[in-house]
């Protein structure tokens, strides 16, 4: 009689279920997917150089953190409206389009007066900008100032650019933090007690920088003292794997801040300790229950 | 009357069906007039059933017939009918009419977050009609809009506002009934201004872009005339445009 | 009541004047005005409604007017084609309201009953009289205006007593031979503002400005059109009954329009024909195609010459033929100096319709992503192919097997297009059963249209309706027999527990 | 009645209770380091990436399968206490056992359900970190304290929950308002659950508390962001009615299984106390829906239109038929009850009109906006809109249609309820008359409103739905409040006849629990699919090659398949509850 019910209702399910899956095939039918990422290349036209340099310039770049390029916004940084329009008069013997990727790739060359020196390379993070993404960038200044637009993105931007796409940024800061920029010099900041991290990873894969962090003894490059790096064990895996991510990048070298990160890393080990602790009091209290409890009743 | 159940639920379904087959004008679409019977059909069934009574009487006519307890000439009938009534009803449904494939189509498009409008980017959810802040100079915009939309727009949307212009015959979709309070009045200033400037090859894929004979008006007017079309638009139909209370429309913004 | 007494009345006059008064045209006193003026509200709604063509000072001159055609009416030379009174007389107030209630076909003047009220329309009436810079309301005001009565039965022999009239009074001279506007006077013609004007195009009934019932059609050829070439013929034609029949072979003239999403093509055993005129072509149903004018891409047309192609198709296992027409008042084949050519132009998506996913090329000319192809003819009898993605990124390409037949005869153009079934190497075909995106362009080279300044036409189907499916007879009999079988299994287990449940 | 793992009325009850609850924390315990352990061992396995692919199912299948099982059973689970507790006061006020048995029995399948909805959040939790590595990450910077109150609150909801089963018995009589404490406080638990877990949810679609470059600012505006308490609401509402739906086709299975009178009678009665409270908590489930969509609205317009007007809009056909379909069953069910209640017949001829309203109700509610159509007939109309048809397309109408359909369905109850009582007071005849005119009178307001919107702007018009609401709702009050005095001391005509109902009544209710499933797996996707191809929407893409949103129909087949499963997954909670009864 159950199982009989059972399956009489099972079909009823199916009848149900099945008649509104029916009406969800009679509505039209149609996938939409989401808009293509852009990526320069050397054909790349110039309209479109404009459209991606504007994209990254309240995108990626984080430009207008501290410049505008419109009547409101930031005013940290000196207006980009004009910036065409007085970039070949900034530095003798560079042209407009060469002061602008100048001050886009390497900022303090030149400070417009009355701004402080803060940003830093476009290169670099926080933006990141691939080399073409620059041009990209400077594309979109030169419309906006309403000169030509003269910049072209080379081949060789384009293959750079695919190259550099790999890195990944926030592990830079992370070194800030975790004060690992205090003894190594990575991209070129940083101290001189420890080795230069900014090729370490083209020496080193992933993994073993990763064990160098947990455990600093594991291995120690060659002219350095052992026993001076201390274990970074306890800092967030996940910033561990950041870092890494980004040595590795900086090698050139694909490799995902996400790899092995788990968010239960620690926590998930010491909440593991309380509750095994918590289960075996709890145990040993209900075996003393118990016993007093047979002793009760014998 | 119980014993009636069977008939009248049958007589109730015919009528249903000429009530809304005839005195519907102009006629109701297959697909509406489908899912009308339908759901009349599942409304009977299920007023029949929802008491015992009735559901008995409604079951003896079927019943008396399968289990042969009416003359013959009424059983050959039913039982000879009902297979052809079906085949003639699969016949008449599986013939293709050759219409048009029915092309799906959005109505209210989702709008993108932000579109170029002559080579400046345009952030659509904090975006106002800037022209209506000047109370004292909307009549004069207003007129300059009207100027505007007979100079370009009323071709297709109609002297009226009402999408009838002496071109509009000629593109479906139809072109939009300002009138209907199925349109501008439902939506906001910064969603009009969004198909005005970037037309009918600014539509997402689901609005079927390659229909849409709205031109695109940034190559013809200038970001304020188009301001002031709208404010025309709206002024011209009587309608208003959709707004949020005050303060919400940037939340999402930091 | 009143029409039969109208009609007595008509029947009296011409018996007890037969020959005197033949001349005359019966005539009623022109009706009260039944609401009164009140200037500021006709003011005011004229404002809102009116002034965008028809100008601050009712001379035409609004900001739209230089971008509709016909031109907006002058007010201010109250010269008015459309009214019941005699020719070189005012209009009553009654016609200028049914004008404005109806609008003017063929122009973009609107009907506006449908959004004003008739106390609203009555003002405006009021109110354009306020413009008459002549002073012509005051001091002639419309008194009479003519009887028009009740239309006669159209009968076959009415029909051709007025193709009789039709040939016997030269009508064709100016309207042509089948009534498209191409006679041999009809170049040239300028109306009283001294602007080119062309003959209606009589098979065209619903561009007559006046109406295209019988009775409007009456009333114009007993009024005449003020300010135009065309005359009254109340004294050319006068007997009423000679002005219905005439009326009557006028709207015979033209024939309903029918449009459709879809260009049905039949399946046709043997040679398709190859002639224009071939019969064969008269027993395929065929489709209007209604045209706009293209204002998408500048520049910028608001005035096309056309407002409809007719199409229609057939095709064989190795070729499909497309048939189209239009009328033209005008022959543009490259004769007549300066002249652009007349010019008709179908397109199709570039790719294969099914590999589109549902897309289409933009309507007007394609656009980069999905391009269009073009087949071109042109007066002077040549054929082109292009391919485009966009306006701007056009270019010619081979005609293949591309064929074309045009000529033009008695105003209208009949172009066929023949192309193999599978199309050039690499292109998409047809095929029979799907559904390929079709649309045309019309250029008229008389009225300044070439390039881009052209009508167009959305995107329609073209469907080579395929042979019906077996499925079609065989499933129906299929679920009949399955229904039967269900039948015969309850009345068995009905009949079996019978005995039980009696 | 069932023992196992349960209490004998007397003994030493605390030694087993601490023993019951104890087994229930390490349950959870053992799950949690499972899922610890494979969360490890997959990313320590699977090589690093941004996303990972699943083979077969994919990633989006997977995960959308797995945590809409999680949030049925969580609904489940969350709305199973709610309604006990429900029962069990209502048990305790009427003093009548059957009250009280039926929380008990329900309460029994808790355990059991735990324990699935547990075992499905860790494979979800597992699915999330290994195919979604890099996005799980983000979420855990933001919200990880919320991840630790979590736990902390799923080891007190499985305590208190426990306890609260383990102590029915013991906490009888003088000592029972501690046991309805214990089940406050089991609701009190499941509610803060289904907060903080709707704080990850909603976060992804209004996203708040975090800056330009995406780092965290605030985790409190993060969890508190704007569309968060309507979901709340709207969850908490949906919980209860799908607890009550689930329980009433419980019920019906047990009648239709059931081969004795007196277990028919015992079934028919539970069905319909779990249907009465699905269909209580379902009536003001759409307000609360509309708060959440006008929130959404504000949040974002773009996701807004995408939801009632871009490519999602015609989902809500669906969703038009179900709820209508809804309407359709509860009304047949009372009806059909109203055959075992002596002098139910005295209001059959209310049918008549009642299903009138409520089939011009659902013709108004099913009647698209933009109709599909034909070239021909779409010529004949002058477009997508027909020009008569077209005025039932829009909210004005479709608000309208659903109070009116609240109306009938209310009225259906008041009438089952009096089903076998004639009132006896002096003033029957003015209060019978008072209420007709509450009713008569709301219709009139829904019906004036729902005519006047068409005539005045849209800001206006969504500002009548509230009046409209409003009236149906004081019609009710007022309804009700005649209605209790009224029948105080009413004469009865009969007793109710428990069981004899047709089994067909039966199907409606589980019709209603399908139907409720189906609904909650369509919402949720509509919920998570506007989302379009954001994790969280508008900061944090979808880059994955499954970040498209893919076709109706091939949506609706994925959550039909989820149907199915959850029904055969309850089916065996329902089957191993039942064996465990039988064994004593």
């Amino acid at each position: 009689m159950l199982l009989r019910t059972f399956l009489r209702i099972f079909v009823f399910v199916l009848l149900v279920v099945g008649i509104y899956a029916y009406v969800g095939q009679l509505v039209p039918q149609f996938e939409e997917h989401p808009p293509k990422k852009k990526v320069i290349t050397a054909q790349t036209g110039r309209k479109e150089l404009v459209a991606i340099g504007q994209e990254l310039l309240r995108g990626k770049g984080g430009c207008l953190i501290c410049h505008k390029d419109s009547e409101t916004g930031n005013t940290r940084g000196p207006d980009l409206r004009q910036a065409a329009v007085h970039a070949p008069t900034r530095r003798p013997g560079l042209d407009g389009e060469a002061y602008l990727l100048e001050s886009l790739r390497d900022p303090e060359a030149f400070l417009v007066e009355g701004y402080p020196k803060m940003m830093s390379s476009a290169l670099k993070p926080p933006a990141n900008l691939t080399p073409a993404e620059v041009k990209a960038v400077v594309a979109y200044l030169q419309s906006l100032g309403g000169v030509e637009v003269s910049t072209v993105v080379t081949e060789d931007d384009a293959a750079q650019s695919q190259r550099a796409a790999k890195a990944v940024h926030r592990g830079r800061a992370l070194m800030d933090q975790h004060a690992c920029t205090g003894c190594h010099k990575v991209e070129g900041e940083g101290g001189d007690a420890a080795p230069d991290l900014t090729r370490v990873a083209e020496r080193h894969p992933p993994a073993e920088l990763l064990r160098k962090l947990n455990d600093p003894a594991a291995w120690t490059a060659p002219g350095f003292d052992a026993g001076i790096m201390p274990s970074f064990a306890e800092i967030p895996e996940g910033d561990r794997q950041e870092i890494v991510a980004y040595l590795a990048g900086l090698s050139g070298i694909a490799y995902s801040a996400t790899g092995a990160a788990s968010p239960w890393s620690h926590e998930g080990v010491r909440l593991g300790m309380i509750i095994l602790i918590a289960n075996i009091l709890m145990l040993t209290a209900l075996a003393w229950a118990r016993r007093r409890e047979r002793r009760e009743v014998t | 009357m119980v014993r009636w159940t069977f008939a009248l639920a049958l007589g109730l379904w015919l009528a249903v069906f000429a009530t809304l087959r005839l005195f519907i004008i102009p006629p109701a679409p297959v697909s509406v007039l489908t899912i009308y019977m339908t759901l009349v059909t599942v409304a009977i069934l299920l007023f029949v059933m929802a008491n015992e009574a009735r559901w008995q009487g409604f079951l003896a006519p079927p019943r008396a017939v399968f289990a042969g307890r009416v003359s013959r000439p009424v059983q050959v009938t039913v039982l000879a009918g009902l297979p052809i009534l079906v085949g003639f009803v699969a016949h008449l449904r599986l013939t293709p009419t050759w219409d048009a494939p029915f092309e799906p189509r959005v109505v209210h498009p989702q709008p993108p977050s932000s579109f170029t409008i002559q080579g400046r980017r345009i952030e659509l959810a904090a975006l106002t009609n800037p022209l209506r802040s000047d109370p004292a100079a909307l009549d004069q915009r207003i007129a300059e809009g009207k100027t505007i939309y007979y100079r370009n727009c009323f071709f297709c949307h109609g002297d009226a506002l009402a999408g009838d212009g002496p071109f509009a015959q000629v593109f479906r979709p139809l072109p939009a009934n300002f009138r209907d309070v199925g349109t501008i009045s439902m939506l906001q200033e910064s969603f009009v201004f969004w198909r005005v400037a970037t037309g009918g090859p600014g539509l997402p894929k689901g609005a079927t872009p390659w229909h849409s004979a709205m031109p695109v008006w940034q190559q013809f007017l200038a970001e304020e005339e188009i301001w002031k079309a709208i404010l025309f638009i709206y002024a011209g139909s009587g309608s208003t445009p959709r707004t949020w209370e005050e303060g919400t429309a940037d939340v999402n913004r930091h | 009541m009143s029409t039969v007494i109208e009609r007595l009345l008509m029947v009296a006059t011409l018996v007890a004047f037969p020959v005197a008064v033949a001349a005359e045209v019966s005539m009623e006193p022109v009706p009260p005005t039944p609401v009164a003026a009140k200037p500021e509200a006709g003011q005011k709604l004229y404002r809102t409604h009116c002034i965008q063509c028809h100008g601050p000072s009712g001379a035409g001159d609004g900001p739209a007017a230089d971008r509709v055609y016909p031109r907006p009416r002058d007010f201010t030379l109250a010269l008015f084609k459309i009214r019941s009174t005699p020719s070189g007389q005012v209009p009553t107030d009654h016609d200028l309201f049914r004008v404005i209630s109806e609008g003017l076909p063929g122009t973009t003047m609107p009907a506006w009953k449908k959004v004003l009220s008739e106390e609203e329309r009555w003002q405006l009436v009021h109110h354009i009289k306020t413009f008459d810079t002549m002073g012509v309301f005051a001091d002639e005001p419309a008194k009479e205006r003519i009887v028009i009565g009740q239309p006669p039965q159209v009968t076959a022999e009415l029909v051709e007593k007025g193709r009789g009239i039709y040939e016997a009074k030269k009508c064709w001279q100016c309207h042509g031979r089948m009534g498209r506007g191409d006679g041999p006077s009809a170049e040239g013609m300028k109306d009283d503002w001294g602007h080119p004007i062309r003959p209606v195009n009589l098979t065209k009934s619903w561009r007559f400005r006046g109406g295209d019932r019988l009775e409007d059609i009456f009333r114009t050829f007993t009024t005449g059109l003020t300010g135009t070439p065309m005359p009254s013929f109340a004294d050319t034609l006068p007997e009423a009954a000679d002005r219905w029949a005439l009326a009557a072979f006028v709207k015979s003239l033209s024939r309903p329009q029918r449009t459709s999403q879809v260009l049905r093509a039949q399946r046709h055993v043997g040679e398709i024909p190859d002639q224009p005129d071939d019969p064969l072509w008269e027993q395929v149903e065929f489709v209007d195609f209604p045209l706009a004018g293209q204002i998408i891409l500048e520049p910028r047309w608001f005035t096309p010459a056309h407002d409809v192609i007719t199409a229609r198709a057939f095709y064989n296992d190795r070729e499909t033929a497309l048939l189209v027409e239009w009328d033209d008042g005008s022959h543009d084949d490259g004769g007549n100096g300066p002249s652009p050519l007349d010019r008709v132009t179908v397109q199709f998506p570039l790719e294969d319709p099914a590999a589109l996913d549902g897309e289409k090329p933009y309507f007007v000319l394609g656009d980069p992503k999905h391009g269009v192809e073009l087949w071109e003819w042109s007066g002077d009898g040549r054929l082109e192919r292009r391919h485009a993605h966009g306006a701007e990124r056009m270019e010619p390409v081979a005609v293949g097997s591309l064929r074309a037949q045009g000529r033009y005869r008695d105003g209208q153009y009949r172009v066929i297009f023949r192309r193999s079934l599978t199309g050039e190497k690499g292109e998409a075909g047809f095929a029979p059963g799907r559904f390929t995106p079709m649309a045309f362009h019309l250029r008229d080279g008389r009225h300044g249209e070439e390039g881009l300044k052209m009508a167009l036409s959305a995107w329609s189907d073209l469907l080579l309706i395929p042979e019906t499916p077996w499925t079609v007879h065989i499933v129906p009999v299929l679920l009949a027999l399955l229904t039967l079988a269900g039948e015969l299994w309850l009345v068995r287990r009905m009949r079996r527990s019978a005995p039980l449940s009696v | 009645m069932g023992v196992d793992g349960g209490v004998p009325a007397s003994g030493p009850w605390l030694v087993r209770t601490i023993t019951g609850v104890w087994k229930g924390v390490f349950k959870v315990s053992v799950m949690l380091a499972m899922t610890y352990l494979a969360a490890q061992l997959l990313s320590a396995a699977l090589p690093a990436a941004d996303y990972r692919s699943l083979p077969l199912l994919g990633n989006r299948t997977a995960v959308w399968i797995v945590a809409e099982l999680h949030l049925m059973f969580a609904a489940f689970v969350l709305g199973v206490p709610i309604f006990a507790l429900i029962t069990e006061i209502i048990g305790m006020a009427t003093r009548e056992r059957r009250y009280d048995d039926l929380a008990r029995e329900f309460t029994r399948l808790l355990a059991m359900a735990y324990t699935l909805t547990a075992v499905l959040g860790c494979v979800l939790l597992v699915l999330f970190l290994a195919l979604y590595p890099k996005f799980t990450t983000y979420m855990s910077s933001i919200f990880k304290p919320t991840w630790l109150l979590y736990l902390v609150l799923i080891f007190g909801e499985v305590i208190v929950a426990y306890l609260y089963w383990y102590t029915w018995d013991a906490l009888q009589g003088a000592r029972k308002r501690w046991h309805i404490l214990i089940g406050l406080l089991v609701n009190l638990w499941g509610t803060a659950l289904l907060f903080v877990a709707d704080a990850w949810v909603t976060f992804m679609m209004s996203p708040a508390g975090i800056d330009e470059a995406n780092n965290p600012t605030s985790l409190w505006a993060a969890a508190t962001n704007l569309t968060w308490m309507p979901i709340n609401i709207h969850r908490l509402l949906a919980n209860v009615a799908f607890g009550g739906a689930i329980a009433a086709a419980y019920a019906a299975f047990r009648f239709l299984a059931a081969d004795s009178d007196e277990e028919r009678a015992r079934f028919d009665w539970m069905g319909y106390v779990g249907s009465f409270i699905a269909i209580g908590a379902f009536i003001p489930l759409p307000f609360a829906g509309y708060w959440l969509g006008r929130e959404i609205y504000q949040f974002s317009e773009q996701m807004g239109v995408s939801m009632m007007g871009g490519g999602f809009s015609w989902l809500w056909i669906l969703q038009a038929m179900i709820i209508g379909s809804l309407f359709f069953a509860a009304n047949v069910y009372l009806w059909l009850g109203m055959g075992r209640i002596p002098g139910g017949e005295r209001y059959t001829r209310f049918q008549v009109p009642m299903m009138l309203v409520l089939t011009l109700g659902f013709l108004v509610w099913a009647t698209p906006r933009s109709i599909i159509a034909t070239g021909a007939e779409m010529a004949a109309m002058g477009g997508s809109h027909h020009p008569f048809l077209g005025l039932f397309g829009v909210m004005a109408a479709k608000n309208t249609a659903v109070n009116l359909m609240i109306l009938t369905t209310f009225l259906s109850f008041m009438l089952y309820r009096r089903g076998n009582r004639v009132p006896t007071v002096s003033w029957t005849l003015a209060g019978k008359a008072a209420q007709s005119l509450a009713i008569l009178i709301a219709a009139g307001v829904v019906v004036g409103y729902g005519v006047y919107s068409y005539f005045v702007p849209s800001i206006v018009r969504i500002g009548f739905s509230l009046y409209q609401v409003a009236a149906v709702l004081v019609a009710m009050a007022v309804f009700v409040a005649i209605d209790i005095p009224l029948l105080k001391g009413a004469r009865e005509i009969g007793v109710i006849r428990w069981g004899a109902i047709p089994e067909r009544a039966q199907y409606a209710l589980f019709f209603l629990a399908i139907s409720f499933t189906w609904l909650m797996g369509l919402m949720g996707y509509i919920r998570s699919g506007i989302r379009q191809y954001w994790h969280i929407y508008g900061r944090v893409a979808d880059e994955s090659a499954n970040a498209y949103t893919m076709t109706h129909g091939d949506a609706t087949l994925i959550v039909s398949s989820i149907v199915v499963v959850f029904f055969l997954l309850v089916s065996a909670v329902f089957a191993m509850a039942l064996r465990d009864g039988r064994k004593v």
